[in-house]
């Protein structure tokens, strides 16, 4: 074992095989199964796009200034969000935590964003059942909610522990996996910005 | 157990098994196995069919050459009272190459005939084919005839040497037409237009079935195919087109006409210049198919009663609504059923 | 994926790009997308709008992961797992989108 | 179950759990030889389950015209048999293999992540019966395993029947994917020193591929079940075809994750094969690293072939032709693996214990399946074939007679591991050759009936088709399946109750789970062996590995037991069940989910 233990991170976990930490690698093993599960949500709206027989269509819809600041606030989130793990990494948990805060903040902005849209886009007379276009594109952005939403509440919740100081430099890696669920979570909106919005 | 009874057993079987499907084949008559797939009436199965021989010629090479080894090794390697221990070989580069080029050759003589026949076999129509349109129903088939205004049910009627275009739809979910002995299979899928065409080579009618799961009666939906001579075609089409035979108004099958309107067959079901529903097969000339019900029962008065009293009895889960006719409508509407020939 | 991995340095403590990195990767991010939405509204630029767009969030997209996600510095491995079934899921929806006559 | 902790011989002190016995451990236990356990049994129980209902189809087809079952529960039986056989019973009997061996074999003393390992148990457990309830709350689903679109929606299947089914497969799918993650962590970061990627046992090869299939296909099956959910409980319009939807969507969501699935199936039996036939031959197997490099090619080239399930549906020549071409190419590494296990029999000492029967029985079975299966990747011809009961054979040749017999040889082959007892050898062969021959007698006719025309999935047929004597020969073939079935039952239980002693490597294995005692202790090794070799217990170093192995060297710290799991999972099949029972089942196993899953995050471990 003594290859892979001088370079063991973590003093409680077991020295591992590849010297990687575990959980981290069980992480971005879940990010890649969740590339399958997003890429056939957006493969299905692809798809089906321009078959719908009736409307309301996403050019009718779409107000492109709102979600091109909605996605600027998930940008922006990840940025808070990579600062907060550097403080962390760093040892300054009352940094740390504040930047969890804005990167949790930021989130809530862009569900509240999403809740307004869905919320017009319903007013506008698209609902899950209207055609294609609402069932595929409520679908689609309605997960992606989802998981900003469980990331929000956990960033809260690391927020809470980072405050009572329970996120010491040795801990970071909570950090750090949580990070790239959320990077993970804006990468896909990129993906979903792009490909549903600006492209119609 | 002794060794030598207990070596034999895999030989013993692996014979059997051999002379079981020797027999199988050799008995493959059409009147004994009349839906088979391995006695092609048209060009299609027949492109099949080479391309099977072919397949099953490798197949069964590779069958007998590949258990063969096997059972060689096992037998003459199996461990006896003083063998030596083995040498440990790890592997072997040549071999290793070997046995990987020699399938991927016989997957080539095997790939190209197979392209080859599917852009044969999926290329557009010939022109100046007969166009029929076959219509999957849960659970039963439906032909239209455009170019002949003709629509029937359960039995499709084509000319011998005659290449015949069908286009395949559905009216609710998947069904998949299955005609072995023209060719292979092409479901019918909601959305969508398939395309299956083919010119049948001999005279005679043969069987035929939906083959994709499509609810509890798929077990049910099956159909015939007249492959007819032209002039018997001819005949068919001409008759087919006459307007429905009028009965007597005092007769049997008369009442039956009164009765059809009445309870409420002429919602679902068309009868040329008396009833438009479609729900249910076209009756028109129903008296002069040879099957009813999906083509599960012949057309006999007796079967045709029996389905009248109680549709589900007969076919499960059929869309048909039961009336509750009472015996004397049932034997009027069956008389009027049969008439309309 | 082979055994590098033993008797080699891990690689998890590289040395993270600071702060300052990070703020500038934002600032480019947010030039991206102005980009983008700029392209979006321009006629003139309609014609190549698809592959520009594809192109401008596939630069965004990498951005996050190199940086962000610090794949860029972390260990190979972790991009194995990850730019794998990425390439899985793009070759997935172009086949679909193939195979349904999008393009 | 409890007796497998019986003859313990691990010295006092060495671990701080011990083996403790009783109901309460089995529910907290987070050992991974006793999830593999639990795994192994529930699974076998299920796989008789499956078994009946494929008896009763085989009664009720013995003749044409046959009124054993109705017609709707003939649909219920066929659809519930292939649910239960793919996903209750050799799914995770597979799993059962991986959780017990994965670890011994490449030097761990537990999977990297115990509790999940446990979660992932119970949500399968909860699963299975979830959707086996259907049978008694208005009845099973009755679409086929395929659950092809848009037979499946509300319009055209009414009743919780596809409910059922649909979210029972979503609650199965996390079972899946929380295994795979487990094991993909686990092989790359648990290995003992000095064991490369290129020195582990190919059975831990297979697994590693399986898991990753099953992350990445899982995944897509969700989300076409999301969809098929969405459609049937709220009305939107994925599978709507007056909606304007194409229900061939449904059919790539399902065989994209579908075939990768065949090879979750096939994967670990073929690396079961690839342990015992070495060890029975006395020889190392022949080409290792092609045997490791085909088995990562056929998972590879799984996900390239989907539509070959679907040449039927007219997706265009230039498809069809695609299909077939990657799907022929899957034949040469499945051919490769053939020839390098033939290979390593060959020059060797063949030792013909029911292990090994199994084993050269799996090869032999599966050219036959691979054989047929050769036959319908040519699109022309599979237009003949598919939906008919040729290609009933063909799957029942590669899963029967491929994954089960693979199976089978890997339970006689470890169950001396798995259990400290010797299983009888003269109650064995028995069950082997009446397997061979009643599955022979079985499926073989299937070929035939299928080529002459007989559709599958029909629940009765005409007396005129000539099916008849063919289908009466598959029928009486199954009471020879079953037969087979009872002498292995009654051999598990004559070993428990009178089987001989293992000892620690009863076959002269050379992978490192014979280097301990059989059964292992909780903690496996008391000291970690170091490889250096891809034999280690046959190199020149074996007997020294098998000396230390059972050592113990200072404290053990192994982790404790916990019932969160069992808690989490169970509130989480309520949460999800709730689609079908409604909001007063659902919001009560939220609350118990998050009870379960806060307690687990912040119970101390590792």
């Amino acid at each position: 074992m003594a290859v892979a233990a001088h370079a063991v991170p973590h003093a409680a976990h077991p020295p591992t095989s590849t010297g990687l930490n575990s959980r981290k690698m069980l992480f971005w093993a879940f990010l890649g199964s969740e590339c399958m599960f997003f890429g056939s949500l957006i493969a299905t709206y692809l798809v089906y796009r321009g078959r719908d027989q009736v409307g309301p269509h996403p050019h009718e819809i779409f107000s492109i200034p709102f979600t091109s600041f909605s996605a600027f606030v998930l940008l922006m989130s990840s940025l808070t969000m990579v600062l907060a793990l550097a403080a962390i990494q760093r040892g300054d948990q009352k940094k740390g935590s504040l930047w969890l805060a804005a990167t949790a903040l930021l989130g809530m902005t862009f569900v509240g964003g999403q809740c307004y849209e869905f919320t017009e886009f319903f007013y506008k007379g698209l609902h899950l059942q209207t055609n294609l276009f609402g069932s595929t594109f409520f679908v689609l952005t309605g997960f992606h909610g989802t998981h900003v939403t469980v990331g929000v509440i956990w960033l809260w919740t690391l927020f809470t522990l980072a405050v009572r100081g329970k996120i010491p430099k040795e801990k970071a890696l909570d950090v750090e996996i949580a990070g790239l669920y959320w990077h993970f979570v804006d990468i896909v909106w990129i993906a979903i910005f792009t490909l549903v919005y600006l492209i119609q | 157990m002794t060794p030598s009874r207990r070596r034999s057993k895999p030989l013993r079987l692996a014979a059997g098994l051999l002379v079981l499907g020797a027999l199988a084949l050799a008995g493959c008559a059409l009147k004994d196995y009349p839906q088979s797939t391995l006695t092609p009436h048209s060009d299609l199965a027949w492109a099949i069919q080479h391309l099977l021989e072919q397949l099953t010629f490798w197949v069964v090479l590779i069958f007998v050459l590949v258990e063969g080894m096997l059972i060689v090794t096992v037998m003459r390697f199996r461990s006896r009272p003083g063998s030596p221990e083995p040498k440990h070989v790890h592997g072997n580069t040549a071999l290793e190459v070997a046995w990987t080029i020699a399938p991927a050759l016989i997957l080539t003589f095997v790939a190209v005939p197979t392209v080859l026949t599917i852009f044969k076999t999926q290329a557009k129509a010939p022109a100046g084919s007969l166009e029929v349109k076959v219509v999957g129903h849960q659970w039963w088939w439906e032909f239209q005839y455009p170019g002949q205004k003709i629509v029937t049910g359960s039995e499709l009627h084509v000319p011998v040497g005659r290449t015949v275009a069908l286009s395949l739809e559905t009216a609710d979910v998947i069904h998949s037409f299955w005609l072995p002995i023209v060719g292979g299979k092409r479901d019918v899928v909601p959305s969508r237009t398939n395309h299956i065409w083919f010119t049948a080579d001999s005279v005679g009618v043969f069987p035929g079935t939906c083959a994709e799961f499509c609810g509890i009666s798929h077990a049910n939906m099956h159909m015939k195919l007249f492959v007819d001579t032209q002039k018997d075609f001819d005949a068919w089409v001409a008759a087919q087109q006459q307007p429905p035979i009028e009965p007597d108004s005092t007769s049997l099958a008369g009442k039956g006409k009164a009765m059809f309107l009445e309870v409420g067959c002429a919602a679902c079901h068309t009868i040329s210049g008396l009833s438009p529903g479609i729900i249910g097969p076209n009756l028109t000339h129903v008296g002069s198919r040879t099957s009813i019900a999906g083509s599960t029962y012949p057309n006999h008065p007796e079967y045709v009663s029996q389905w009248l009293a109680n549709p589900q009895a007969r076919k499960p889960g059929a869309l048909m609504t039961n009336l509750g006719l009472k015996p004397d409508q049932i034997a009027a509407l069956t008389a009027y059923v049969e008439s309309l020939k | 994926m082979t055994d590098h991995e033993h008797g080699e340095h891990a690689t998890s403590e590289h040395a993270h790009p600071g702060a300052k990195a990070y703020v500038g990767i934002a600032v480019i991010l947010t030039v991206i997308t102005a980009f983008e939405v700029a392209i979006f509204y321009i006629p003139q630029m309609h014609p190549v709008l698809v592959p520009s767009l594809l192109t401008l969030s596939a630069l965004k997209f990498t951005l996050v992961v190199m940086f962000y996600m610090h794949l860029k510095f972390d260990h190979r491995l972790f991009s194995w797992l990850f730019v794998m079934p990425m390439i899985l899921a793009a070759a997935v929806i172009l086949a679909l989108m193939k195979l349904f006559g999008v393009f | 179950m409890t007796t497998t902790t019986a003859p313990v011989a691990a010295p006092a002190a060495t671990h701080e759990a011990g083996s403790p016995s009783g109901l309460w451990s089995w529910l907290t236990t987070v050992d991974h030889k006793r999830i593999g356990v639990l795994y192994g049994v529930t699974a076998f129980i299920f796989f008789l389950i499956g078994g009946i209902e494929a008896t009763l189809m085989r009664i009720q087809l013995a003749k044409p015209e046959n009124t054993f079952v109705s017609p709707d529960v003939f649909n219920q039986l066929f659809t519930m048999h292939g649910t239960t056989m793919i996903f209750l019973a050799i799914m995770p009997l597979s799993a059962s293999f991986f959780n017990f061996l994965v670890p011994l074999m490449i030097g761990a003393r537990d999977v990297a992540f115990p509790r999940l390992n446990a979660f992932s148990y119970w949500v399968y457990l909860f699963g299975a019966l979830f959707i086996n309830a259907s049978f008694f709350l208005g009845g099973a689903p009755n679409t086929g395993w395929f659950g092809y679109s848009n037979l499946t929606s509300s319009q055209f299947s009414p009743g919780h029947g596809v409910d059922f089914w649909a979210v029972g497969l979503q609650i199965l799918g996390i079972a899946s994917l929380a295994a795979g993650f487990n094991f993909i962590i686990t092989i790359v970061n648990m290995r003992a020193p000095g064991m490369k990627l290129m020195r582990m046992p190919v059975f831990v090869w297979m697994t590693l591929v399986t898991s990753f299939l099953i992350i990445l296909a899982f995944p897509v099956i969700t989300v076409a079940l999301v969809f098929l959910l969405f459609d049937r409980l709220t009305g939107t319009n994925f599978f709507q075809p007056a909606m304007g939807a194409d229900p061939v969507l449904w059919q790539h969501l399902f065989w994209l994750f579908g075939h990768p699935e065949v090879y979750i199936l096939i994967l670990p039996a073929m690396g079961i094969v690839s342990e015992v036939l070495p060890t029975f031959s006395r020889k190392p197997l022949f080409g290792y690293p092609v045997v490791v490099y085909s088995g990562i090619f056929i998972g590879f080239m799984g996900w390239g072939v989907w539509s070959h399930h679907m040449f039927a549906v007219g997706l265009g020549p230039i498809a069809d032709s695609f299909f077939a071409l990657s799907t022929m190419l899957i034949a040469i590494p499945t051919g490769v693996k053939i020839f390098n296990w033939i290979a390593t029999m060959w020059g060797g000492r063949v030792e013909l214990k029911t292990a090994m029967l199994f084993a050269v029985g799996f090869i032999s079975m599966f050219i036959m399946g691979g054989l047929s299966g050769f036959m319908h990747a040519s699109p022309p011809a599979d237009l003949q074939q598919t939906d008919t009961y040729f290609v009933v054979a063909h799957i029942h040749y590669v899963l029967f007679g491929g994954s089960m017999m693979g199976i089978f040889a890997g339970l006689y082959y470890w169950f001396p591991k798995m259990t400290g007892r010797m299983l009888d050898e003269r109650l064995g062969k028995a069950h082997f050759w009446l397997t061979l021959i009643g599955m022979n007698v079985t499926f073989f006719p299937m070929h035939f009936v299928g080529l002459l025309g007989m559709p599958r999935r029909v629940y009765t047929y005409a007396p005129n088709m000539g099916f008849d004597a063919m289908n009466m020969m598959s029928t009486i073939g199954v009471f020879g399946i079953i037969l087979a079935l009872l002498f292995f039952i009654a051999n598990v239980l004559k070993s428990r109750a009178s089987g001989k002693p293992a000892g620690n490597d009863p076959w002269g294995g050379s992978t490192l789970e014979w280097a301990i005692s059989s059964p292992p202790p909780p903690h496996n090794f008391g000291t970690i062996p170091t490889v250096h070799s891809l034999d280690p217990l046959w190199a020149k170093d074996g007997a020294e590995i098998t000396r230390t192995a059972g050592q113990v060297r200072g404290p053990i710290h192994m982790p404790p037991g916990s019932i969160w799991p069992l808690v989490a999972a169970l509130g989480m099949t309520m949460l999800m069940s709730g689609m079908v029972f409604g909001w007063y089942v659902g919001i009560p196993g939220l609350v118990i989910m998050l009870t379960g899953l806060y307690s687990w995050s912040f119970e101390p471990c590792d």
